[in-house]
């Protein structure tokens, strides 16, 4: 028998507060660091469980032009503290999001980062010409999926092709653009450079790393799509490492960084590496409260980082 | 550096309090565990005590359990079997790492916990509800037992099939009108339900139609939706499918219907026969 | 408190063991399909704990044409499942290695797999000349460390650079020449390609994923170095998905699965996913017997997968 | 799926067996506690039974503990204090999550060892043995104590200091001759080893002349180096690093030294003062 520590005075995570220490992203002012990762929140579910007003931001499932059904199940397995999925990009489309989530995040009053997949530079475009009059605060813009009008590689990957998509999309919107990038590369500063030069306002990182796991007794892969995206608490040195690279290669450029992020102390990490906002992912998965609560632990560490929260609340990075 | 922070660190009762407070439900949070131990050989049984599932938990939900190995990250869906006071039933068999870790769990220990989740049977009719449950599929019907147990206008009848050992007979049998099972040797459960047909027939007459509800391994629910379809019986399934969240926000749980992919854990686990298509 | 799972008849994982299930790679006989990963052994260590001619092969640590001192400390970081290190080579130099560790390893009988390391072109080739008529049973070139004459990127990542390099190693040896990748690019098929179309006889990968951990309460990264590898558990997922890829685009190369085993079980999923044999990397740290019982586990598994077991002793694959 | 697995499986007895009837040192295995306390304020004791320790442990080497929670991987070595029959006592400060989770463990709980570990302090001289510990760096020193008050031709001396509570000095009085210890308030070893140079002098003089082993934070054990030198005694430091192994595979814990970069866990974690040339 062993043991498992459990602090017996736990914080209250969903009580309003008043936030100490707030962020600026690309010049949008987040009342805290932290926002929630895309694909890991829907309102209808998360909604229940905290007031998502009072997350620094709420940031969407990827939205296609027309709706996706996404990969066929099983489409998730487990790793040693991480996640795969294969959930691939499930969703009721563009129309539907406008007409239905996002009116309802606005009505609250929260902070929206609208998550944008295409399998084409048509399908990114299409899905921004739509969102360039909506109510959406941001824009973050997924190059990390497979991109089928570009030979299944992913757009994200490639400088050039990322460089085209981008000055595209810069100009048929005035709308903070976040461009989130893929760890799945050889060279990210080549590729953050590129992203910056065509037009993002801001980068997020990381997606999600290539991964799978097969079932021993029958040999084959454990999710129908065999291979899929690992995410969760395995991949935060390598989150913290894109991170870290990106920022001493471009000084100025906002980041928001996401990859096994389920405590204030690994939100700070990444806030130290070079980061001036975080998102959470994967812990959202294993408790809903999860982003509230390293939210509210962000905000009581920062109390005793005058220099770092100063900094952040400025729209800079350490 | 903390690592170990996958596990909740709030009590039971501080979540809830805090949640009921300002109108949300509660997160992830410790329960204590009052009575853990073996039903029969391979299948265990562990009670915790939440009194939010307790008032809560409909017939088919579930709740998620989380290993305390903070490198096991996954729910661990399980339908709740019953509820007594503010003490909760969870049956279950060992079907790799997180099941194998909570066997070892003993009263007094402390377990993760979320829930009760998920869309539960539809009992507003007066029937006659017919639970089919199936190895570990046995469980998440049984709190419909309980719960029509207290309603005057239903019937319960119960046709469970065990690969061996009856583990649940005994303690369905207080809520339960017409109690049936089989074991594998004995056949299976169409064999079982074939066999009731005069009695569910004689109970329809009597103005109780049979509403079946089922849960167990996917073929057996296919066969079950059939003969459902066969006998002009409403058939409502309760699914398994591995999940991400378990409370509809990653969309991993999907189960493929004519309607398009549904979350199990949200537009489920129950489905009826039509919506799944798995009727001829 | 919680509970953790101890099955009271541990295995006995050192006495002598009679392998019922070899492999064969690239030609070379292995009794079992479980070798050390390099950087993760020494004899003078690991020989104390258990006999190391019953391991499938020894990988030795990365051997540099002279002496490294390799990056100052501290040189270790823990993540969550993993760890980060940024040890850099350091060894005693061919010389020092041809003179002492390998007659020792080859007078107690064990199969040696020498990993050789490099800065440049120049550094592989010396040593794979002096390498060539040693007693080494086969080579693996580790080409994930960056490369100083190619303007600090890693050779292992552009499959010209790699092809150049291998083709010349090639002409050097008949040794059986295994190219270990790094998962650290875009496209690992390319770059697997390059290396077989080169000469490689096999292919092993992963090598470490990029990372780093930061010290909250100085702001700074852990390691002197900065960044570093990542490995152990939290990478499995990763390294399944890469060997699954290569094997998926190369049927017939000889592949050495690495990357988080730690168990039998998990050595089986890499060889259903394609790999004709593994190394134990990290769980060597964490436990000096781990490659053994690693071993013994996955002799008992295959007892139930005749299937499997004849493929690898066929030297093919699943 | 196993994803425990970074547990060891197997207990201390088979193993230590297994290995001693094939001539190896043993691996990582599984120790019961015996006993968990405190000592101080945030200083704790854990005592394990674990016989081959017992038996080999030598002044100065330290043993692995690995956290349950299996995705904490790195050891975490803690210098042997003391050891009585086949129960070794270690003692130590919360740094971390491992740590803070090793206050969690109970008598009858196990835990994950390896070891002993590590070069020991070379006590093959006749002489007045001057034990400088500083704060957690006193465990390690104190099993010298215990090995040299057996023997006629030493003298033991001790100079600790703590940061307020002394937590060690009854623990090693029975095997001490000469006690002193100095508490952050009111000074630091340094004070008091000038503090004590008659009394060393004096015992120099009788044939015992000071073998100084040290234990403490690095500025410390400087300080230490230098005053030897100065004093024109032989200084031996034992060292802590990051580790990845603690047993020579991995090359992780490093210190520099003008001979190069050492391993702290095998060349060390006792350094000469002039192999680590931190004597002017
Ligand atoms: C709505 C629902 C209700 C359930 N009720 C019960 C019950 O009352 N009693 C019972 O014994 N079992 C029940 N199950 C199945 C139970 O959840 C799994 O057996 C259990 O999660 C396996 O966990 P593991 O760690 O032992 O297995 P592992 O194989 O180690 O688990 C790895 C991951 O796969 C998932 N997984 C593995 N097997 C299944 C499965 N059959 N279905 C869904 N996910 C799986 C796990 O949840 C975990 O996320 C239910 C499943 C669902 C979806
Ligand atoms: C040879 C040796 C003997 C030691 N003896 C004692 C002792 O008797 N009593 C005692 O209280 N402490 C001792 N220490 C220090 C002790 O090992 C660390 O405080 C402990 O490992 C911290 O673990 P953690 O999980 O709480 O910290 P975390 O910060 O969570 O640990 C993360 C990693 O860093 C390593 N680490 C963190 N701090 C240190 C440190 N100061 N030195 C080395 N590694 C560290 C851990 O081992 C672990 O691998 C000794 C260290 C060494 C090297
Ligand atoms: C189930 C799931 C679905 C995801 N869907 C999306 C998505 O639609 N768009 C996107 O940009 N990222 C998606 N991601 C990636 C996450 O936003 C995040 O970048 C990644 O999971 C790493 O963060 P984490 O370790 O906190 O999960 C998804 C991740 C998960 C686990
Ligand atoms: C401390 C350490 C040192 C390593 N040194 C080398 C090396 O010298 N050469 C090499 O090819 N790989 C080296 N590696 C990488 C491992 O051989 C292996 O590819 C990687 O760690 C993934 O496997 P694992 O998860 O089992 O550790 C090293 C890994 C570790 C942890
Ligand atoms: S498990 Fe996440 S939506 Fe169902
Ligand atoms: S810690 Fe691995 S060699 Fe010292």
């Amino acid at each position: 028998m062993t043991a498992t520590v459990r602090p017996s005075e736990p914080m209250n995570v969903i009580e309003p507060h008043e936030w100490r220490h707030g962020t600026v992203v690309a010049g949008v002012k987040w009342k805290n660091p932290v926002g929630t990762a895309s694909g890991t929140f829907q309102l209808d579910a998360c909604g229940d469980y905290y007031d998502v007003t009072q997350m620094g931001a709420i940031c969407t499932k990827g939205v296609s032009p027309v709706p996706w059904e996404g990969n066929p199940g099983p489409r998730i397995a487990e790793s040693p503290a991480g996640m795969v999925n294969s959930v691939g990009l499930q969703n009721p489309g563009v129309d539907h999001y406008l007409a239905d989530e996002l009116p309802k995040l606005k009505e609250l009053g929260a902070l929206v980062i609208t998550n944008v997949a295409g399998h084409s530079d048509e399908d990114y475009a299409e899905v921004t010409a739509k969102l360039a009059d909506s109510d959406a605060d941001m824009l973050e813009i997924n190059v990390s999926c497979p991109n089928v009008s570009h030979g299944g590689m992913s757009v994200g990957t490639d400088p050039a092709t990322l460089s085209r998509l981008i000055g595209r999309l810069r100009k048929m919107t005035d709308k903070p653009m976040i461009v989130k990038l893929s760890p799945n590369v050889t060279d990210i500063v080549t590729i953050a450079h590129a992203a910056v030069d065509a037009g993002a306002d801001a980068l997020s990182l990381i997606n999600t790393l290539v991964g799978m796991r097969i079932d021993i007794d029958t040999g084959k892969p454990i999710m129908a799509n065999r291979t899929g995206g690992v995410s969760g608490p395995a991949v935060l040195p390598i989150g913290l490492g894109f991170v870290w690279r990106v920022r001493q290669a471009i000084p100025d450029i906002p980041i928001i960084g996401i990859g096994g992020i389920d405590s204030g102390e690994k939100a700070l990490e990444y806030l130290y590496a070079g980061a001036n906002a975080v998102e959470v992912g994967a812990a959202a998965l294993t408790d809903p409260t999860a982003p509230m609560r390293v939210a509210r632990e962000l905000d009581d560490l920062l109390d005793s980082r005058p220099d770092l929260a100063a900094k952040l609340a400025q729209g800079k990075s350490w | 550096m903390t690592e170990e922070r996958f596990m909740s660190t709030a009590t039971s009762a501080a979540v809830v309090q805090e949640a009921e407070r300002f109108g949300r439900k509660p997160g992830r949070r410790v329960d204590e565990i009052v009575r853990a131990g073996t039903l029969a050989e391979g299948v265990y049984e562990l009670v915790i005590r939440d009194a939010y599932v307790a008032r809560n938990a409909k017939p088919a939900q579930f709740v998620n359990l989380y290993p305390a190995d903070a490198s096991l990250l996954l729910p661990r869906p399980f339908g709740v079997a019953e509820v007594t006071g503010d003490e909760v039933t969870l049956i279950y068999q060992v079907a790799g790492a997180g099941t194998r870790q909570f066997t070892q769990l003993a009263a007094g220990d402390a377990v993760d916990v979320l829930g009760p989740l998920g869309k539960p049977f539809d009992l507003d009719k007066s029937a006659n509800y017919v639970l089919v449950g199936g190895g570990l599929g046995i469980p998440p019907v049984m709190l419909a037992a309980q719960a029509l147990s207290v309603r005057d206008d239903v019937t319960v009848t119960t046709a469970f099939g065990y690969r061996n050992e009856r583990f649940a007979d005994d303690l369905v049998a207080q809520y339960v009108d017409a109690p049936h099972s089989i074991t594998n040797e004995e056949g299976n459960v169409i064999d079982l339900l074939d066999s009731i047909v005069p009695e569910l027939e004689a109970a329809a007459k009597a103005g109780r139609p049979p509403i079946v509800l089922s849960c167990g391994p996917t073929p057996m629910m296919k066969a079950v939706a059939q003969w459902g379809g066969r006998h002009g019986a409403e058939v409502q399934l309760s699914l398994e499918a591995r999940m991400g969240c378990g409370y509809g926000a990653c969309v991993a749980c999907v189960v493929d219907t004519p309607q398009g992919r549904l979350k199990v854990c949200k537009d489920g686990p129950v489905f009826t026969s039509e919506q799944l298509g798995w009727v001829v």
